[in-house]
């Protein structure tokens, strides 16, 4: 019984939830780690013309301790690799990743000895984008479909996964 | 070590009193304050020093832009792909894979080749949208669209199949965004000299074989 | 006086071969002498300028001139005589492309490099430019070069193994990955 | 001190700690344009070394291109200087068109020219403005950005595509100039010289401006030439060399422009080159047009080359001056249809390694001032 008001009919909580992802959702600070081609589009989506920050990234940080999104576009070579991973590891929960353009999504053209064979394989990717480079439009898309992602998430649930383990058993 | 050239820095007054630079970089950046709220009130198509105000506003796309693909089908309705996988050979990145096929008994009015495409693959986060697909297709089948929104939660569903490819087209169609047929370019038969030939094809030797002088 | 007479004024001896195609002029110098031959035509022939210095592999095109060879031959029914002549070829070239900044003229020096001796020397001592492209080569190739400064891989890390651009290494690698030797995260 | 330097600059190895400070600045600086890596021995602030490594962005383009037919490779060009992928491609496709032994039909040697130029002042635009936000000034990006994209839309309407254009093909080009651009190109060229004119004003005579980049790297142009520069690196240590102008290719030898240059070869000399070449490559622009309107409107484009391209057994080398330099390729072709041997001469790989030589003894603050003014492309540096 203890549990029934957190259960999803637990008003205050779902409130909070929603308070919570509506903060998170209309703030995605994105880390633009650009290193190719796609990163040049990139610069056209942040700056005037398309400006990203109308959907609330606003503040880009060039460092992964300060941000949200994590905009890997451009190709990731395997002497990256591990930079890629440090980067990851330095951001603070919780922490998306797009994956803008062929080579971040799947290594594109470039199916060659160097070449990482999609950034899918060393961390997780929430958005992945086609095109060689997307459009600024495509980019922007992207970053709306992921506040849509953000939106629908239950941060309370996952961050207590003791919680959801004595719910499941509770069932 | 290093030689350097020894550079004075001579500035001018102006340069010198620095307030004055400053004050002209602001008036600049005044000047296009100004006109950007003035833009913002105009009317009509958009201007631009205001930005585009993306889903709601879109911003004019090419005609020939080469966004996603489609299948195309000719005016009776019938598809154009005959399936001879030449798009496949001339795609770089390989990420195209038809397979030929005929059609069903009673159907054949369905194609307007003899043959078809059993099935049409297009992995689009390998695709680089560069058009040799396009370009090496004898039928016009397989176009390049306009669509850009291509993001996806799952990259299994970046991958396009036929059903996918023709529903491309079919909303391309109800939106009238449909591709303009390719212009044939004027190949020239006879070349026109230019007056100054360029250094680059000073000479011309034809089917001279380049190592047989090293033998 | 044309740029092959003059270049063949200039080496004498060294000139090995001399090849022209569309404009461009390709000599063949021999291995020994080549910082002596560049020397040479920094200071005599003007080519003040190293636009760019590469390797090239020839495996593939000793394998299809032998498999050519071999087509004849049997068609000829002649057989004998000639077998092992292609194995005594150098595999790969190492190729300076020289440029004289005062008459807009360039040429293709060529040096030709044994698989069992993958050493030439420095021209780092002539031009500065040449030290990344030698490295590149080194990183490439796996030819070595005697007295350069700092002949480390320059595109691939370190530890990477393999001469990438090699013909005999496929495309798509041996499935090698880069490890930190130190944790992450 | 080297504790806390090493926190802000994320490093990716063991770093040595000496008598100087070893200071690991990248890959993923901001002022490192996402892919290089520098590691600096400092005294205090003046730097003792610093050694670039590269190789970040090695994505096999020269392997890739042994595998891949001629024409499969063109699209490959535009990820190498993606800022300006027009000048690879022609650059690719005049090599390719000298092996075969083809000329291109004036119309559409013009009409690459035009857009080579476009391509130039876009290149020029992205290398300036980030030379301005790597040194605090944010605004002259966001003017030139916006013009920028005026130039994009331009391409876009050419050749479908705004950034990997994939122009033309081999023998020729694909497509007239757009309407778009007979309507634009007037409206464009003034909106081109009003952001130059911004820029110019707003950094040009800036005191804070010129303390910071005037005498900064200053380079000999002897030094310049030994270590293999060229284009605006070479110019503005006041070599007045242009390929344009030396071995002029396409229509360079019917139209009338200067070849600017500078005299010390310091970031400043270097912004400078640039802010002109800008201004040229409008002249050029508007000559190549006007030689363009004589001609008649169906003339032809393309030369008849066949499907696949089988050039004959040989080796060429061909540079053309991109907005970077001499951006060469050479081709060794064994007679099938695939490049034996591609080798990219990138302009930015030759100015890149005397990186050492140009910020020894400065400061660290200028050896950030340096890297944007070189404008390194990662791309095109690592292939």
């Amino acid at each position: 019984m203890k549990f029934q008001a957190i259960q999803g009919e637990g008003w205050l909580l779902t409130k909070a939830e929603q308070l919570i992802n509506w903060g998170r959702s209309r703030s995605p600070w994105p880390f633009p780690y650009g290193t190719a081609c796609c990163g040049i589009e990139l610069m056209c989506a942040l700056a005037s013309g398309y400006d990203m920050a109308r959907f609330g990234a606003e503040r880009v940080a060039f460092t992964p301790r300060q941000c949200d999104v994590l905009i890997e576009a451009g190709t990731i070579t395997k002497k990256m690799v591990p930079v890629l991973k440090r980067i990851y590891a330095q951001m603070a929960e919780p922490k998306w990743v797009i994956a803008v353009g062929a080579c971040a999504c799947s290594g594109g053209v470039f199916r060659t000895y160097s070449t990482q064979q999609g950034i899918g394989s060393v961390i997780p990717v929430d958005i992945y984008i086609p095109g060689c480079p997307p459009r600024p439009e495509g980019i922007l898309y992207a970053l709306l479909k992921l506040i849509d992602k953000i939106e629908a998430d239950h941060p309370l649930y996952k961050q207590r996964p003791k919680l959801i383990e004595a719910l499941e058993a509770y069932k | 070590m290093v030689r350097r050239p020894v550079v004075k820095k001579e500035y001018t007054l102006g340069e010198r009193v620095y307030l004055v630079e400053i004050g002209k970089g602001l008036g600049l950046t005044w000047k296009h304050f100004v006109y950007n709220v003035k833009a913002s009130f105009r009317k009509g198509p958009h201007t631009v020093p205001t930005c585009w105000q993306y889903p709601e506003d879109r911003r004019e796309i090419a005609p020939i832009f080469r966004g996603a693909h489609m299948l195309q089908l000719n005016e009776k309705g019938q598809e154009l792909c005959v399936g001879c996988g030449m798009c496949a050979r001339a795609c770089p990145a390989k990420c195209i894979t038809v397979k030929r096929g005929k059609p069903a008994e009673g159907e054949e009015d369905k194609y307007a080749g003899k043959t078809m495409c059993a099935s049409f693959e297009i992995d689009m986060l390998r695709c680089i949208f560069c058009g040799n697909c396009e370009k090496a297709c004898p039928k016009n089948a397989i176009v390049l669209g306009q669509d850009y929104e291509l993001a996806e939660y799952d990259p299994n569903l970046c991958i396009y199949d036929k059903k996918r490819l023709l529903a491309n087209f079919h909303r391309a169609k109800a939106e009238g965004r449909l591709k303009p047929p390719r212009k044939p370019v004027p190949v020239d038969a006879p070349a026109p000299k230019k007056k100054t030939p360029s250094k680059a094809t000073m000479t011309k030797k034809k089917g001279e074989s380049g190592d047989s002088e090293k033998a | 006086m044309s740029l092959k007479d003059r270049v063949a004024d200039i080496l004498g001896k060294d000139l090995v071969a001399l090849n022209e195609f569309r404009g461009d002029l390709c000599i063949e110098v021999p291995k020994g002498r080549i910082v002596q031959v560049l020397a040479k035509l920094k200071e005599e022939g003007g080519f003040d300028f190293l636009s760019d210095l590469f390797g090239v592999d020839n495996l593939d095109l000793y394998a299809k001139a032998a498999k050519k060879k071999k087509k004849s031959q049997e068609e000829s029914e002649d057989t004998g005589e000639t077998k092992g002549k292609e194995s005594v070829q150098p595999r790969f070239e190492v190729i300076y492309l020289l440029l004289s900044l005062s008459t807009n003229e360039r040429l293709q020096v060529m040096v030709r490099v044994p698989e069992d001796d993958l050493e030439l020397p420095t021209v780092t001592g002539l031009w500065k430019a040449a030290n990344w492209p030698e490295r590149e080569v080194f990183d490439m190739f796996g030819i070595r070069f005697k007295g350069h400064p700092n002949l480390r891989r320059l595109l691939m890390w370190d530890e990477f193994q393999d001469h990438p651009l090699r013909k005999d290494y496929p495309l798509e690698g041996k499935g090698e990955e880069r490890h930190l030797n130190y944790d992450i995260a | 001190m080297a504790k806390q330097l090493e926190t802000i600059c994320i490093t990716t190895g063991p770093v040595e700690v000496g008598d100087y400070v070893t200071l690991n600045i990248g890959p993923i600086h901001p002022a490192m344009h996402g892919t290089l890596r520098v590691i600096t021995k400092t005294d205090g602030e003046t730097i003792v070394s610093a050694k670039p490594e590269i190789g970040y962005l090695h994505r096999g383009v020269e392997k890739l291109g042994e595998n891949l037919t001629y024409s499969q490779f063109l699209p490959i060009t535009d990820r190498l200087n993606y800022c300006s992928a027009i000048c690879n491609n022609v650059a690719y496709e005049m090599a390719v068109e000298k092996l075969l032994g083809l000329q291109v039909p004036p119309k559409a040697q013009l009409i690459r020219m035009i857009m080579m130029e476009l391509a130039r002042i876009a290149d020029h635009q992205v290398c300036v403005g980030i030379l301005g936000v790597d040194l605090g000034a944010l605004t002259p990006f966001f003017y030139l950005i916006i013009q920028r994209e005026e130039i994009y839309e331009i391409f876009e309407w050419h050749h479908g595509a705004r950034l990997t254009n994939s122009m033309g093909a081999i023998g020729g080009v694909e497509a007239d100039l757009p309407e778009r651009f007979h309507e634009k190109w007037p409206k464009l060229r003034d909106t081109i010289r009003k952001a130059n004119d911004e820029t110019d004003k707003l950094l040009t005579h800036n005191r804070i401006w010129m303390d910071r980049t005037i005498g900064v790297n200053a380079f000999c142009a002897d030094d310049a030439l030994n270590w293999g520069f060229t284009g605006p690196m070479l110019r503005a240590c006041g070599v007045k060399r242009d390929l344009r102008k030396e071995e002029p290719y396409l229509m360079y030898d019917e139209v009338n422009f200067e070849i600017p240059t500078g005299k010390h070869g310091d970031v400043f000399d270097r912004y400078m080159v640039r802010m002109l070449e800008m201004e040229e490559s409008v002249k050029i622009i508007d000559q190549a047009y006007a030689l363009y309107k004589e001609l008649p409107e169906d003339a032809p484009l393309m030369k008849k080359v066949p499907k696949i391209i089988k050039p004959p057994e040989g080796q060429i080398y061909h540079a053309i001056e991109s907005p970077n330099g001499e951006l060469g390729f050479f081709i060794k072709s064994d007679g099938s249809d695939k490049p034996y041997r591609i080798k990219i001469r990138p302009p930015c790989y030759m100015v890149y390694q005397a990186f050492e030589d140009l910020v020894k003894g400065e400061m660290i603050s200028d050896l950030i001032a340096c890297l944007s003014s070189l404008n390194v492309i990662a791309g095109e540096l690592d292939r």
